[in-house]
């Protein structure tokens, strides 16, 4: 038969959010590219997140939707509902945890990503102090900060990190704010767990700041002071599970992938980075994406002291997923 | 606890946070003397934000972008005014639906603008000024944005104190039936402020995508248009309170990103609410003042 | 014979179902003080209006100095001479007097040349004014002062007054005929249209007389009696109130050592005022706009609520009841304006009649209201009082003040009061609509109830109150028989009554 | 020139006759602006206007109507009363945000006691108490003080925001979760779902809504209340002197849109949402306020309102799916069918005259 497989994708941003939802409507343009007339694709942005994507959802579904990608962890209670009203149609829900007989789900393990820019900071930082703005406190975001302290701590034991939480995953002025803030309290790297280039343009305006991409490459505002960046890449994993769908070899996973299958990118370390240290990087990298090195591994204290992992121990993706906690080193309290 | 705080930096960065609100609340406050209550100026200001944003790439040019963010807002404020003024529609149902469309209009022009950079606006250079202790920080380290908006609310008050045009727009605001009786012309007068309002809010608009962000990207202003309207409030309609209003939401917001950057044991999400509570606070605290007699009626001369 | 400044020719001007002005020619003189008169809603206004440039009239020409006269726009007008008070002033509460008048100004001087040209001015004429007080704050008299000032510093060649008096004391009205006379003298022509037939004769030479847009006769006022200057105006007979003396009976209201501040921000606060009404007795408060007179109703309607042992009404103290209580016990109130105060000009009548009646005329069941009963009240009320309207589901605002006034007070006076407090029953009313209303209070306090009049028109007071008491700042004047008070006594009580009567105690 | 002269009592005629004539200039423009993007006009005004109703999928969507209108028309009409009374209450999202945290946190707090009877009213109850609460806030300040509603009203927005995200972060956090922000999902917990028949669109709250409709509708036009509120909106000297309470007025006002805007942010978090998530708000309650005004105050008129608003959210999603126009254009079109709206209401009051200029 002739009729294109149809994927659907419901975004929980506008598609020119330049973050988050912008690299799967790459994904998506990837997907388009790939299969031509084979494949045929749908998508709805800004959808929020609760009835109106159960909707959404349904009405993809009803127009014939093979696979449909839902793209934020607050589609999760939704997706699973849908899908059991169509067992017909096949769910990929990103972020989440549920999964059923046509629900998969889907993530990347940006903490890989976030161990190297921890040690290109720890080395670029003089100040010894980095900042980091996060956006909610909920386990992926603080599964980042501990990853790039552990990795910064590595490599400058002096290092401090200070934390500002912007309750938003994208507002470019509150983050501009919190990205001088942090510059004005004697910052001078930022890492950034949230979606706009304000932080860039902070950091451009006041000077000798190095800042990364995040979500997307942000490479126009490289090699200073953006000096390397962690990419969603979700095109790969778009185009193999649209290929299962249309080999009908489609089975519900728990996908994770991290630097290695691709998921997670490192964006090109400008020259702003020293040689040295961004072959250390970029080894590092490596070796993470080979699997020979695991981000969490011992011995880690968690923050009040209290042993987390043994020495020689990597920590399991469990605990990875719920983490509620910060290593060792770091202070200030999580927000509950 | 404090000690990682510099308070000129502090006062540096709170005039830079404040000035894309105070330039759309200057606007506003023109509106409204003027006695039209305007709710569209979250979208006029993203309406701004993305012409300015198209205009600068364009041209290469921030200078020639603010201009165009202003007309560009300028322009779709004509759209309340012809609505209200002409046809007399209700202003708060009118500027409601003005915010929506603009939203709407911003994401549509500017959806092949996304990722791009704009062209920067260069820090005004005071040569030695910059350098005194303390006031240079404060004073002469920002760029020309920062200080259009204080001549503009300068200007605003000195046009309203001391000009005729501004007497009779304060007129007009407060009896528009007298002022047309006097042979004013009412509805020209309104039309001329709400576009005046519209291009500052435009203005507002492209401090952040020129110079706060700066890019393009779909609801940038994020609520700052309607924390315009409560400063203008908060403000008794007087600018120069309106500028103290602005600065201190400004430094509301960057102290409390400050404390939590330095560790302070309070809550986050309390110190993320505080803008909002010191505002009623103060607002609580200080006596109101009187809002211009006609604001937000709806003006029809039957001659 | 002076020579003609203005003269229009077959003025017309229609508006949907009226006829404002039809035909209207005549001819105002250079120096000449000049009378329009006729009833509410004759078309004084819309043909002044027509003058100062704000209405074009569908047909018809004027001439200014034998030129073709065709003003677009008022500042046109004020370019060539033509200046105006208006009926409801044309000011700005939140500017002061400077402001207020640079705005009626074309070139005005600068702000501190102004300030002392109005001071000059104001001399000049005996109309002193500070022109840096906020205008909110003056009070009726002073307000008209400025708007009077903001034409003088014109240099008007016509002075157009529309119901300049409604608002002034006694002795004001005499400094603003001197102003006029002087100005006169000097070659203004004044156009001055009133209601108070009195002034008219007391100051104007000429008097044309409308009557449903139509210019009706001319007359010499100093030669005519009012009573024939005001039956050309209404076309008929004219009927004057009768008046029985009234019985003092029992004590109704009795008002002690009441003192309040005002609800509003401008206002005047009431000073220890004592007083008692008899029923069937009318008390006549004199006294000039501004002076407590909107705080006293409110005190007695129960807008404002007051001290324990201050108001007593039937024995009872009603200090802290509300509107409704004190309407369930028979106390009525009508204030002074009835647009926007004593009626809601958005709202039918029918609504209007809800907006008192609730209570005495069980309009309402359970809160559920009874909208045939308010609709068959409204009619009754538009009945008994000659209310022009087509019917009770017209907007209050489609009444003419006038009839507004009487479906006002109608209101009220239907819902037998044992006390009625109206605060200026007939401003503005023409003079037939005024005499009915008149009449309609004295055959309430005829029937037994007590009546409390507040007006600022002596005329009125004296034709219609057993005792008199004036206000002044707050403070009242011991009430005296009205009968027999000389204006000068009046007029004493008025302006600086309290001053007065203190030396008077003490000597 | 054109001159526009005031009826002496609103047309009967055009009151009708104005939102199809709106409709009509919409549909028009719109095709243009569609057309400009490169999309079948007609096609994609059909997809927005019909489809919902009588596409071959119209039982789906039919049910989905109820769902986005409901939470509109409950509060729009709570938020009418103060609108008509000139009590600006522009922040009932945040009065909406509070009711389901409220409602929701009683229920989760008797969490996994089964008892529908008791767990449910209670819900409503503290939804209702907890948006009626937040509105007193602005409403105390305006009595006591003197302050400003709209801006107090306004700025408990961003409060309750974060309130809400520190909820979902922390109290009410399920802590069989993961650690993810979020409550337990509350369509699971029968005794607290909100749902009556979920493919028939079916909650409590739109059952809620009609009522408070018809609620409206009398107490506007027979009650006492009603008629107090329309005339403090008219002319304050007069409720005063009519007997009416200001102070009491404007707590009733504010009272009854926060209460309403509680119980319809219960209804959505334990039914449609199904559970408090940090962006639990989609913007019912700013979309209510020009639901409100579309329907000119009037119950009914409010009720239509709010499904012309729900029928081209829901229109333009199917839209965006099918015909790829892009979000930004749906919004476009319903910013100029609310300026269309209320462009040709002038009509309703005004008689439109031509007039000739005359010869100067
Ligand atoms: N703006 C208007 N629109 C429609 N009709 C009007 C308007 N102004 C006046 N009229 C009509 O014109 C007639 C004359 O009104 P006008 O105000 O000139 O009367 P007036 O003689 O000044 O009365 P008053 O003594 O009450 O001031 C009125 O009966 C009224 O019906
Ligand atoms: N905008 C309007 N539309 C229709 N009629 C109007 C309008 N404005 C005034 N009128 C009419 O003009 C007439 C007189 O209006 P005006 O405002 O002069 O009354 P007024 O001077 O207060 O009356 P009075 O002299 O009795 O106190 C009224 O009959 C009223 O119906
Ligand atoms: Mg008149
Ligand atoms: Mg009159």
């Amino acid at each position: 038969q002739d009729d294109p497989t149809t994927v659907g994708f419901v975004y929980v941003g506008p598609i020119g959010d330049g973050g988050w939802t912008y690299e799967h409507e790459q994904g998506r343009l990837a997907v388009e590219e790939h299969f031509g007339d084979q494949v045929e694709t749908v998508y709805v942005e800004s959808v929020p997140e609760g009835p109106d994507a159960v909707r959404v959802m349904q009405q993809m579904a009803l127009n014939g939707a093979d696979l449909i990608f839902t793209t934020s962890f607050g589609y999760m209670d939704q997706t699973i509902e849908v899908a059991e009203q169509f067992p017909d149609v096949m769910f990929e829900h990103a972020t989440g945890y549920k999964r059923a007989d046509n629900v998969s789900t889907y993530s990347a393990r940006f903490y890989e990503g976030r161990a190297v820019q921890g040690h290109i900071a720890g080395n670029l930082t003089e100040s010894n102090v980095i900042g980091y703005i996060g956006s909610f406190p909920i386990p992926e975001v603080i599964r980042g900060i501990n990853s790039a302290y552990i990795h910064a701590k590595k490599v400058n034991p002096d290092v401090e990190f200070k934390i500002v939480w912007v309750y938003t995953w994208f507002d470019p002025a509150k983050e501009a704010e919190a990205a001088r803030t942090l510059i004005d309290q004697g910052a001078d790297v930022i890492l950034q767990h949230t979606d706009s280039t304000a932080p860039q343009a902070a950091a451009a305006e006041a000077g000798d700041v190095y800042t990364f991409g995040q979500a997307s490459d942000m490479a126009e505002f490289g090699p200073m002071p953006r000096v390397s960046s962690i990419i969603d890449n979700w095109a790969p994993y778009y185009i193999d599970r649209t290929q299962a769908v249309i080999d009908g070899t489609w089975e519900s996973t728990d996908t994770w992938d991290g630097i290695g299958p691709g998921m997670v990118g490192i964006g090109e370390i400008s020259d702003a980075v020293p040689a040295e240290v961004k072959a250390e990087a970029e080894a590092l990298a490596e070796s993470i994406a080979a699997g020979e090195y695991h981000p969490f591994t011992g011995p880690l204290n968690k923050q009040d002291g209290s042993v987390w992992l043994e020495e020689g121990e990597t920590a399991d993706d469990g605990t990875l997923l719920g983490m509620n906690f910060y290593v060792e080193g770091i202070e200030g309290d999580i927000p509950q | 606890m404090f000690g990682s705080i510099d308070p000129s930096l502090l006062v540096a960065s709170l005039m830079v946070a404040a000035t894309p609100i105070l330039l759309a609340a200057i606007g506003e406050l023109v509106v409204e003397r003027a006695g039209v209550l305007n709710l569209g100026v979250e979208g006029m200001m993203i309406t701004g934000a993305v012409c300015g944003f198209i205009v600068a790439i364009n041209t290469g040019s921030p200078y020639v972008g603010f201009a165009g963010a202003a007309a560009g807002a300028a322009l779709l404020a004509l759209v309340f005014a012809a609505l209200t003024q002409w046809l007399l529609s209700n202003q708060v149902a009118t500027g409601l639906a003005l915010t929506l469309f603009g939203l709407g209009l911003s994401s549509l022009l500017g959806q092949s603008y996304v990722g791009m950079r704009a062209p920067s606006l260069p820090r005004v250079d005071f040569g030695v000024l910059s350098e005194i202790p303390f006031l240079g920080r404060v004073l002469f380290g920002h760029d020309p944005m920062v200080y259009v908006s204080l001549l503009i609310v300068a200007g605003v008050w000195a046009f309203l104190r001391y000009t005729r045009g501004g007497l009779v727009l304060r007129a007009v605001g407060e009896n528009h039936a007298a002022a047309h009786a006097l042979g004013y012309n009412v509805v020209a007068i309104r039309f001329a402020a709400i576009a005046f309002g519209g291009a500052c809010a435009g203005l507002g608009g492209a401090y952040l995508s020129l110079v706060r962000v700066p890019q393009w990207t779909e609801g940038m202003t994020a609520g700052a248009g309607w924390i315009a309207l409560a400063i203008v409030v908060f403000a008794s309609w007087r600018p120069w309170r309106l500028l103290l209003g602005a600065y201190l939401f400004g430094g509301v917001t960057v102290l409390q990103l400050n404390l939590q950057a330095s560790g302070v044991a309070i809550p986050v999400e309390y110190l993320s609410m505080s803008p909002y509570v010191v505002t009623i606070l103060v607002l609580v605290v200080m006596s109101a003042g009187r809002a211009p007699g006609s604001l937000g009626k709806t003006f029809h001369a039957s001659t | 014979m002076k020579e003609t400044l203005l003269s229009l020719e077959g003025l017309t001007k229609a508006y949907p179902g009226v006829v404002a002005n039809e035909d209207v020619s005549f001819d105002i003189r250079r120096g000449e003080v000049h009378a329009l008169l006729g009833e509410n809603g004759a078309g004084k206004s819309t043909l002044v209006k027509t003058i100062y440039g704000l209405v074009k009239p569908d047909r018809g020409r004027m001439r200014l100095n034998g030129a073709p006269y065709e003003p677009a726009e008022p500042k046109v007008a004020r370019r060539l001479g033509v200046a105006m008070v208006f009926q409801h002033f044309s000011l700005f509460d939140a500017l002061n007097v400077a402001e207020n008048i640079a705005l009626g100004m074309e070139n005005p001087p600068r702000p501190r040349d102004l300030a002392a040209r109005i001071r000059d001015v104001s001399e000049t004429y005996g109309l002193p004014l500070d022109p840096f007080r906020t205008v909110g704050d003056l009070s009726a008299g002073e307000r008209q002062r400025v708007e009077i000032i903001r034409c003088l510093l014109q240099d008007p060649k016509l002075l157009i007054m529309d119901e300049p008096t409604s608002v002034l004391t006694p002795q004001e009205v005499t400094i603003l005929f001197e102003t006029l006379r002087k100005l006169s003298a000097e070659g203004t022509a004044i156009l001055y249209i009133s209601h108070k037939l009195e002034e008219i004769r007391a100051l104007c030479e000429t008097a044309t007389i409308l009557r449903l847009g139509r210019v009706v006769g001319t007359c010499d006022p100093r030669e005519s009696s009012a009573r024939q200057m005001a039956e050309m105006m209404v076309g008929g007979e004219l009927l004057v109130p009768e008046r029985e003396p009234g019985e003092g009976g029992a004590v109704m209201l009795e008002v002690a050592g009441l003192s309040a501040a005002s609800p509003r921000p401008f206002g005047t606060a009431l000073r220890d005022i004592g007083f008692e009404v008899r029923a069937g007795e009318v008390l006549g408060i004199g006294g000039v706009a501004g002076n407590g007179q909107d705080e006293l109703l409110a005190a007695l309607s129960g807008e404002l609520r007051t001290k324990p042992g201050m108001v007593r009404f039937k024995g009872d103290d009603i200090g802290r009841r509300g509107p409704n209580e004190r309407r369930a016990r028979a106390l009525l109130t009508a204030p002074e304006e009835r647009m926007g105060h004593a009626a809601a000009p958005d709202m039918s009548l029918t609504e209007n009649a809800v907006l008192t009646a609730n209570v005495r005329e069980d309009l309402s069941r359970h809160g559920f209201l009874r909208w045939g009963r308010a609709r068959a009240f409204a009619e009754l009320v538009i009945e008994r009082f000659d209310v022009r309207t087509p019917g009770p589901d017209r907007a209050a605002m489609s009444l003419s003040g006038g009839n507004l006034q009487k479906y006002v007070i109608g209101r009220e006076i239907l819902q037998r009061p044992d006390l009625l407090v109206v605060n200026q029953p007939t401003w503005g009313v023409d003079a037939s609509a005024a005499a009915a209303i008149r009449q309609a209070l004295l055959d309430l306090a005829a029937g037994g109830a007590a009546v409390i009049v507040i007006s600022q028109d002596l005329d009125e007071l004296m034709e219609i109150s057993d005792r008199f008491a004036a206000l002044n700042e707050g403070r009242l004047s011991a009430p005296r028989p009205a009968r027999g008070l000389s204006v000068e006594e009046i007029g004493l009580m008025l302006g600086g009554a309290h001053d007065m009567e203190v030396a008077h105690v003490d000597a | 020139m054109i001159r526009l002269e005031r009826r002496p009592q609103p047309s009967t005629f055009w009151t009708w006759l104005t939102p199809l004539l709106a409709v009509a200039l919409t549909v028009v423009f719109g095709g243009v602006l569609f057309a400009m993007l490169g999309k079948d006009p007609l096609v994609a005004i059909r997809t927005i206007f019909f489809d919902p109703l009588f596409s071959q999928f119209a039982s789906f969507y039919r049910p989905q109507l109820l769902v986005k209108g409901a939470p509109l028309v409950l509060i729009a009409i709570g938020l009418s009363f103060g609108f008509r009374a000139g009590v600006w209450n522009i922040g009932a999202e945040g009065q909406y945000i509070i009711g389901a945290l409220c409602g929701a946190a009683v229920a989760l707090a008797l969490y996994p006691m089964e008892a529908r009877w008791l767990i449910f009213p209670l819900m409503i109850l503290f939804g209702a108490l907890g948006g009626l609460g937040w509105a007193m806030i602005p409403g105390l300040l305006k009595v006591r003080f003197g302050t400003n509603e709209i801006l107090v009203s306004l700025m408990l927005v961003y409060v309750a925001e974060q309130l809400l995200a520190a909820m979902a972060l922390g109290p009410l956090r399920n802590p069989e979760g993961m650690g993810f922000p979020g409550s337990r999902n509350l369509t699971q917990y029968d005794s607290a779902t909100s749902w009556i028949d979920r493919a028939g669109g079916m909650h409590w709250g739109v059952i809620t809504a009609f009522l408070a409709v018809i609620l409206a509708y009398v107490v506007m036009s027979r009650h006492i209340l009603g008629f107090q509120i329309r005339l403090a909106g008219q002319s304050p000297r007069a409720a005063a002197f009519s007997g009416v309470n200001p102070g009491g007025l404007v707590l009733i006002c504010l009272g009854t849109s926060g209460a309403l805007a509680g119980l319809a942010g219960m209804f959505e978090v334990s039914g449609p949402a199904g559970q408090v998530s940090i962006d639990f708000n989609v913007g019912y309650g700013f979309t209510a306020i020009i639901v409100a005004f579309l329907g000119r105050l009037h119950p009914v008129g409010i009720l239509l309102a709010g499904g012309l608003m729900a029928l081209t959210y829901i229109g333009g999603e199917i839209a965006q799916s099918q015909l790829q126009l892009p979000a930004a254009a749906i919004q476009l079109f319903q910013g100029m069918l609310l300026f269309f709206l209320l462009a040709v209401d002038v009509l309703t009051h005004f008689r439109v005259r031509l007039r000739h200029r005359e010869v100067a």
